[in-house]
């Protein structure tokens, strides 16, 4: 009888931990409208386009720093990975396909390996990938001194595909989050990471090991940050190391506002979608809004305390 | 004990700075006393952002203060501009505190009044903080204090004087720590929370004067810099994953609740040398990143462990509340968060 | 609350003679077991048997190592010496968590080993994994554990698919107990402490579940500081003392005093809360904190009143809102609370929310007391040196001052907790139930420093779950659902007395 | 304070005909030479809109580090207010060029200044590399007596620029044997970087004559004062600061002045301007370096503002006989020196 009851209860914790993600999803639709008020071919197909493409790999890097975060880590190392990945893609994937591939696979084994020393030396995994990071830059530079070369064909074509009817950096969006949310949310290897995250202890209990999720965790940080340093290669035609350094602090911003926590534990695939395209839009807001040019980075940090601090009412009306 | 203490990770800042140095030396067979004079008057700036940075450090798992890069850049135009107007250097100087403290002032209202987690409070403040840079350098005319500009060059007996000056500030930071209700108070919060609230420590007011502590030395490093160098919008910029490496190769708990200001000067020295030796070398910056990031990484590895016990063994906890996860039972070293 | 505190009849079947399981198989056995941390031998030797189909119950002062043996004989830690043999089989030196040799036997820790942040369901998958399809796990992880909380705790309110973080510490006891026992075979089911968050029904259920499984040939081992408890439910109690079982006796014929003596205690202690207190009515004493009709965050309509150099009790079964009395008082910030003077708060968390874990005992001790010392913020380290001093001496701290706080063992580490409390000059002292599972001879000592320091004029507010404790104090309320059902004084202050208010149908919601 | 605003009275501005619409995207603000160029492009756009010739305009600045990231979303969503021509500064040589084709596919004009970039449907204005590394050296060197040592610094060691720079620098140091390099350091075309730099070699290096830098002498003359060694002969950056540090110190020792020109932003407005009129102007325009001697020096540091660069004040007029000039290879046009009051 009381499975019942509890079952026919509104579920207030759930509701509770889904707020995060939901203040988001506001704010997102807010952005969106506002940017439709001033320019009402927003809300068209190409329109819509223009303004979420550029979302598109910061999205999954934010993936990729989710996963990093459900275990508990932090990743300042992502912008210069993903700037890596560009580069590698712009020289080495053109000139010979195999070898790029290579090397590509490489780094995912790289961030995994990272993982695991990690685990191993029981070092923090903020002052390692930050370590990490300089040695990104760093090869990236060696590879590609100077900003440049092509993008692969295939992926040329793919960066602009614009099918009729459909905002075609939705599917990339949509596609990578649903992965990872199987991934993350649904099998039982995010069962693991996210275990990990929360008790490493149950883990090692069960018989699981506590370094495999890690270096399963970082493995598929790698994977991510490889895709989405392919598909900024995609957008940018070239490589340039350091073009996606702003990605670091933006996307633990984007998977914080994605409802995603510091602590581990938790994996919210479609609230750092929410979140990355969110942090993706002010900048399409800034420059649809008159903001004087110098302002315009308060700006940015003031929508960005704006929306954790509507999080913040909310979780208090929910409690 | 012995080896433990070797394994304490702030000796290898030391360590790789005096390497570092032998290896110049070897190099140019020159001026091996005037390196380490020179290393010390540039030092000085990193170590006083590095020591605000380790007090946030030390305030816990996910404090951390991403908004010294901005507040240094501010601060510098704050202080030229102070000092230009009133033509005292002290009141330039505290201006520039004064900004540290006013950005961190909206760090500490998001932090504490908003629940927003540091590492975003601080880079909100910083963004805003970068918004009044960029207003205020907009037609700057201001020149920073020749008197104080030469009291930074000064170096009797090779000896600089700004570095004497920071080393009496690192010292007054160990007081702060061993010696004062604050300073210990702020290393049972970083040790934990909970057990800080429920001794009676006010954690807020702790945080508070924490992140304000930090953005003050980073407006007095901002100011200083500022008429060492010249003011400009991206004066701080590399100080913000400096500090923060400086703090963790000194020996700082990453996790909270251990502070080790003296290591800071090993890794800031270490640090100095580094750029100097890839400099004579004329390396180029892909090889001044690998070799950077690949220390970084080696001292990492090599120092850390040791300190987090094996988790099957570590001590049960015997009644964990409803609020709270499990993962608080390794207590020692244990994985980071920002 | 304790179960064996009820006054109603035995928890489960009574063990009868005819279950003597003298020809049952062992499943586990430990031939000479050792295992030291470091300087501390946790375990000296032991020999134990579990055989099938028996209930062994396993007692033992604190630290005494019984869950470090059950680690050894789930295969979650090697032993230093001697041998571990299950179903017969001798077991290889390097076991790592998760052997196949352990398969069968499975236990349910002291301290929930749940993952907070994952489901109930994904919890199961984690340690029931081998059981569960590898397609469709979740659905089918749901289903088992409803089905076995629904055999286990009938009404026991759980939905598989709840976050464990959201579930109450009952609760997650019983998800603790059921992920336990999911298993394709189970031969030998441990459980740590399993009563230390449960309810009175939901304990008596749950033996009653012992009772098949060992009926189905499965070997139930129990730990637990309730004597009673465990006489009334095991077969067999087996007493271990500094590392080693001292004693293995049928259940049958033991009584809690026969238990005490092997376990090292002088009985005369716990049974004898010394002199009853002059119950002084608490009108005569200047009221120092005082909760007016509170309400709201649990509570409903909570008056109560704290008289300076008054022993408060709250007592009633756990989490009736004695935590957010207590709550209240830390932090007066309601306009229904006023506290005159400072406070301290002795936390029953001591691993959350006590331990400072990177200082030594001296510095744990101090941090309280150390703002009232300072002058201007600067410490006065002659003053914090004596302070340490005498309380280390007054309450007998193990490992001295300079120790480190984590190497102490636990009842050694409460003591510095509630030193700490007590060596401020909070005018008011805050207990939350800060002796579970802390041995019979350290409580007797902080009982005896809780009457010592009321009668310097101290006042205490004390939570406790143990209804014994509460004899201590000079008035006790008695909590249920959120509201003050009771209040006792003086003689009125009794086991029995509590226990009948705490489930009394009739005084529950007075409207 | 400056701000970009929309002051025209043409509101939809996009293909309205009469006057046109145009949006400067600019990829980093963090410096004083850009914001110099922010500052002048917006002082000529507001005096264009005043005299007719604009409808309206816009700046876009993308926040943070120097990120292309952010400028391709920013020009992104500059097209969907179908500006009539769009300038841009990029962040990168190269991440820009597949928007950039998305915006000479939409029929907007595009010129990119201050950086190379090969995006054939764009027009690019810009400053010669060569000029600029040829005007650092030659003078110093010949300064020091072509013989001595010096220090190169680097600019932002990587990018297309630089490598033209680098190369130049080399070619001088060549041709004067005697002059020996003691060091390279990585200066970055930032005075405060190089002054830790240069600060970080200065020990185990014997005398140095020279410091053949990338405009960042201001920061290389407090590293050696810091040392307390004598200020060698420097490439002075072209701001206020710098100018009146050389302009007191009196120093004549071969030091020179030399960076790229804010000014190229206005330029590339009259470009956007005379493109939109459909004027023929080739795809490809250099511009004159901004370049102070010895003898100019009073006139320039008395006419700017401590962290303002200076800047080439293009005018429409002075614009039309450059791009003359480039297309006749004839001399360059020499803008006068800008007074005070300005
Ligand atoms: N991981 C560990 N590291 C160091 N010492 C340990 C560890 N685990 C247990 N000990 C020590 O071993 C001894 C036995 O501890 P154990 O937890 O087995 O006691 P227990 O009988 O279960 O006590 P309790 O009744 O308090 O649960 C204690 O002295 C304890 O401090
Ligand atoms: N985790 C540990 N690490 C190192 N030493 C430990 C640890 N736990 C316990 N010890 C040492 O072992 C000694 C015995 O601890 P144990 O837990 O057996 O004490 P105890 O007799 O149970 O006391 P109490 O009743 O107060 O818990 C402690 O005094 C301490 O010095
Ligand atoms: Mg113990
Ligand atoms: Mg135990």
């Amino acid at each position: 009888m009381t499975n019942l009851v509890v079952a026919a209860v509104p579920p207030r914790a759930q509701l509770r931990r889904l707020a995060p993600a939901m203040v988001s999803t506001i704010a997102m639709f807010a952005m969106v409208a506002v940017c439709a008020s001033l320019q009402s071919d927003v809300l068209t197909v190409t329109g819509l386009t223009l303004i979420l493409s550029a979302t598109v790999p910061l999205v999954i890097a934010a993936q990729a720093q989710m996963m990093l975060m459900s275990v508990g880590d932090i990743d300042l190392g992502i912008g210069n990975f993903v700037g890596l990945v560009t580069v590698i893609t712009a020289t080495k994937l053109v000139s010979s396909p195999g070898t790029g591939m290579l090397f590509l696979v490489g780094l995912v084994a790289a961030y995994a390996l990272l993982g695991a020393l990690i685990h191993l030396r029981r070092v923090p995994s903020l002052i390692a990938t930050l370590g990490a990071s300089f040695v990104w830059l760093g090869l990236g530079l060696f590879v590609l001194p100077t900003p440049g070369g092509s993008t692969p064909t295939w992926l040329a074509t793919f960066g602009s595909w614009a099918p009729a009817g459909f905002p075609a950096p939705l599917l990339p969006i949509l596609v990578a989050s649903a992965l990872v949310w199987l991934l993350a949310s649904r099998g039982s290897v995010g069962v693991r990471v996210r275990a990990f995250g929360s008790n490493p202890v149950a883990l090692q209990r069960a018989g699981l090991s506590p370094l495999a999720a890690r270096v399963v965790a970082y493995g598929v940080a790698g994977a991510l940050g490889v895709l989405a340093g392919l598909l900024l290669a995609s957008q940018t035609g070239g490589g340039d190391v350091s073009s996606a350094s702003s990605y670091t602090l933006i996307t633990v911003a984007a998977v914080i506002l994605g409802g995603g926590s510091f602590r581990g534990g938790n994996a919210v695939p479609w609230g750092v979608a929410i979140g990355g395209v969110t942090l993706g839009l002010v900048s399409v807001v800034l420059s649809l809004l008159d903001v004087p040019s110098n302002m315009q980075s308060a700006v940015q940090g003031a929508i960005v305390l704006a929306v954790l601090a509507g999080r913040v009412v909310v979780g208090k009306v929910l409690r | 004990m012995t080896l433990r203490t070797l394994a304490r990770p702030w000796i290898w800042g030391f360590v790789a700075s005096a390497l570092v140095w032998a290896t110049i030396l070897a190099l140019s067979s020159q001026g091996g006393g005037q390196t380490v004079s020179l290393a010390l008057s540039l030092a000085p700036y990193l170590v006083i952002v590095g020591l605000g940075q380790m007090l946030v450090i030390t305030a816990g798992p996910g404090n951390i203060d991403v908004s010294v890069a901005p507040v240094i850049s501010l601060a510098g135009f704050v202080a030229v501009a102070a000092t230009a107007a009133t033509g005292s250097v002290a009141v330039g100087v505290l201006a520039g505190i004064g900004t540290g403290l006013a950005v961190a002032a909206i760090s500490v209202l998001a932090i504490l009044g908003l629940s927003i987690p540091p590492i975003i409070a601080t880079l909100a403040a910083g963004l805003i903080a970068s918004s009044l840079t960029l207003s205020l350098a907009d037609g700057f005319t201001a020149v920073p204090d020749e008197g104080l500009r030469q009291l930074l060059n000064l170096r009797p007996a090779g000896v600089p004087v700004l570095a004497v000056a920071v080393a009496v500030l690192t010292a007054l930071v160990v007081a702060l720590l061993s010696r004062t209700t604050y300073g210990r108070s702020l290393l049972a919060v970083g040790q934990s929370r909970p057990a800080a609230e429920r001794a009676g420590i006010p954690v807020a007011r702790v945080l508070a004067a924490t992140y304000l502590a930090s953005g003050a030395l980073a407006g007095l490093a901002g100011a200083l810099l500022a008429a060492y160098i010249a003011p400009s919008p991206d004066l701080g910029t590399r100080y913000l994953l400096d500090s923060v490496a400086v703090v963790v190769i000194g020996g700082t708990l990453i996790s909270g609740g251990r502070a080790v200001p003296v290591g800071i000067w090993g890794s800031a020295l270490f640090f100095i040398l580094l750029d100097g030796l890839v400099n004579l070398v004329g390396w180029s910056t892909a090889a001044q990143n690998l070799l950077k990031g690949g220390l970084v990484l080696f001292v990492l590895f090599l120092a850390g462990g040791g300190t987090r016990r094996d988790a099957t063994t570590s001590r049960p906890r015997r009644r964990p509340r409803p609020a709270t996860a499990a993962t608080a039972a390794t207590t020692t070293g244990d994985n980071t968060h920002g | 609350m304790h179960v064996d505190n009820l006054p109603v009849g035995p928890l489960a079947a009574p063990p009868s003679g005819d279950r003597e399981p003298t020809g049952a198989q062992p499943v586990v056995t430990a031939r000479q077991v050792t295992r030291t941390y470091g300087r501390t031998r946790a375990l000296t030797g032991v020999d134990l048997e579990v055989r099938a189909g028996e209930v062994l119950g396993l007692v033992g002062h604190n630290g005494a190592g019984k869950s470090t043996l059950m680690r050894v004989l789930a295969g979650l830690e090697a032993c230093d010496e001697g041998v571990v043999t299950v179903r017969g089989q001798e077991v290889p030196r390097d076991v790592r968590p998760g052997a196949a040799e352990f398969r069968a036997v499975r236990m349910a820790y002291q301290e929930t080993s749940l993952c907070p942040d994952l489901t109930v369901a994904e919890n199961i998958w984690i340690s029931s994994r081998r059981c569960l399809p590898r397609l469709r796990w979740r659905r089918a992880a749901s289903a088992a554990v409803q089905r076995r909380l629904d055999e286990m705790f009938p009404g026991h309110g759980v939905v598989p698919r709840d976050r464990v973080e959201a579930l109450t510490l009952a609760r997650r006891q019983m998800v603790e107990i059921a992920r336990a026992s999911l298993v394709d075979r189970l031969d030998l089911l441990i459980l740590d402490e399993p009563t230390e968050s449960l309810g009175p029904d939901a304990a008596r259920s749950l033996y009653d579940h012992v009772r098949t499984l060992t009926a189905r040939g499965t070997a139930v081992l129990l730990i637990s500081h309730r004597i009673r408890e465990v006489l009334s439910v095991a077969d067999r109690v087996a007493v271990m003392r500094d590392g080693a079982v001292v004693a293995d006796k049928p259940a049958a014929g033991l009584s809690e005093d026969d238990v005490l003596v092997l376990m090292g205690a002088e009985v005369a202690a716990p049974a004898d809360p010394g002199p009853a207190p002059a119950a002084v009515p608490a009108g005569d004493r200047p009221v120092i904190a005082e909760l007016r009709a509170a309400s709201g965050h649990g509570l409903h309509d909570v008056s109560v009143r704290v008289g300076a150099g008054e022993v408060v009790g709250l007592a009633g079964l756990a989490g009736q809102g004695q935590q957010e009395v207590l709550e209240r008082l830390w932090r007066p910030v309601r306009k229904d609370t006023t506290v005159l003077g400072s406070r301290a708060y002795v936390p029953g968390d001591r691993q959350r929310s006590g331990v400072l874990p990177l200082w030594s005992v001296a510095e744990n001790l101090i941090v309280t007391a150390m703002r009232g010392l300072a002058r201007y913020g600067v410490r006065r380290r002659a003053e914090e040196a004596a302070a340490v001093r005498s309380w280390v001496d007054r309450l007998a701290i193990r490992g001295g001052a300079d120790a480190g706080m984590t190497e102490l063992s636990g009842g050694n580490q409460q003591k510095v907790i509630v030193a700490r409390a007590f060596a401020s000059t909070a005018d008011l002292v805050l207990l939350d139930d800060p002796f579970r599972g802390v041995d019979v001879h350290t409580k007797t000592d902080l009982y005896s420093l809780i009457r010592e320091e009321a009668a310097n004029g101290r006042s205490v507010v004390w939570h406790s779950s143990e209804n014994a404790e509460m004899a201590h104090c000079d008035r006790v309320y008695v909590l249920r659902a959120g509201r003050v059902v009771a209040e006792l004084a003086g003689e009125e202050i009794s086991e029995e007395r509590i226990i009948a208010v705490s489930f009394a149908e009739s005084t529950e919601a007075p409207q | 304070g400056s701000g970009c605003g929309s002051r025209s009275n043409d509101g939809g501005g996009s293909g309205s005909g009469d006057k046109p619409f145009i949006a400067l995207s600019n990829g980093f603000i963090g410096n004083g030479w850009r914001q110099t160029m922010i500052a002048k492009f917006e002082a000529a756009a507001t005096q264009a809109q005043s005299d007719g010739l604009l409808g309206k305009f816009k700046v876009v600045n993308a926040p943070g580090e120097n990120s292309a990231t952010e400028q391709v979303a920013q020009i992104k969503s500059l097209l969907l207010q179908k500006p009539d021509a769009l300038l841009i500064d990029p962040a990168s040589p190269t991440a820009l060029k597949p928007v950039i084709q998305q915006a000479c596919d939409a029929g907007i004009k595009v010129v990119v200044f201050d950086s190379a970039i090969d995006a054939p449907c764009a027009h690019v204005l810009l400053n010669s590399f060569k000029d600029w590394a040829t005007a650092a050296a030659e003078p110093l060197v010949k300064g020091i007596g072509g013989k001595g040592t010096v220090i190169v610094s680097r600019g932002v060691v990587g990018s297309q620029p630089e490598e033209e720079m680098y190369k130049t620098t080399q070619e001088i140091l060549a041709a004067n044997p005697e002059v020996k390099v003691a060091a390279t350091v990585n200066g970055m075309c930032d005075g405060a970087k190089a002054q830790k730099a240069v600060l970080g070699v200065l020990s185990s290096v014997p005398k140095v004559d020279g410091v053949i830098g990338c405009g960042d002498g201001y920061g290389v003359a407090q590293a050696f004062s810091t040392a307390g060694k004598p200020i060698p002969a420097l490439t002075f950056e072209t701001n206020g600061r710098a100018l009146n540090y050389w302009n007191d110190s009196k120093l004549d020792n071969g030091s020179v002045a030399v960076m790229s020109d804010p000014g190229q932003s206005v330029a590339a407005l009259w470009e956007a301007i005379d493109l939109l009129d459909g004027k023929d102007i080739p795809k490809q325009l250099t511009f004159p370096i901004v370049l102070v001697e010895q003898k100019d020096l009073g006139a320039w540091a008395s006419a700017l503002k401590p962290d303002e660069y200076a800047a080439w004040p293009w005018t429409q007029d002075l614009f039309r006989k450059q791009v003359e000039a480039v297309k006749t290879g004839g001399a360059p046009v020499q803008p006068p020196i800008p007074s005070a009051a300005n």
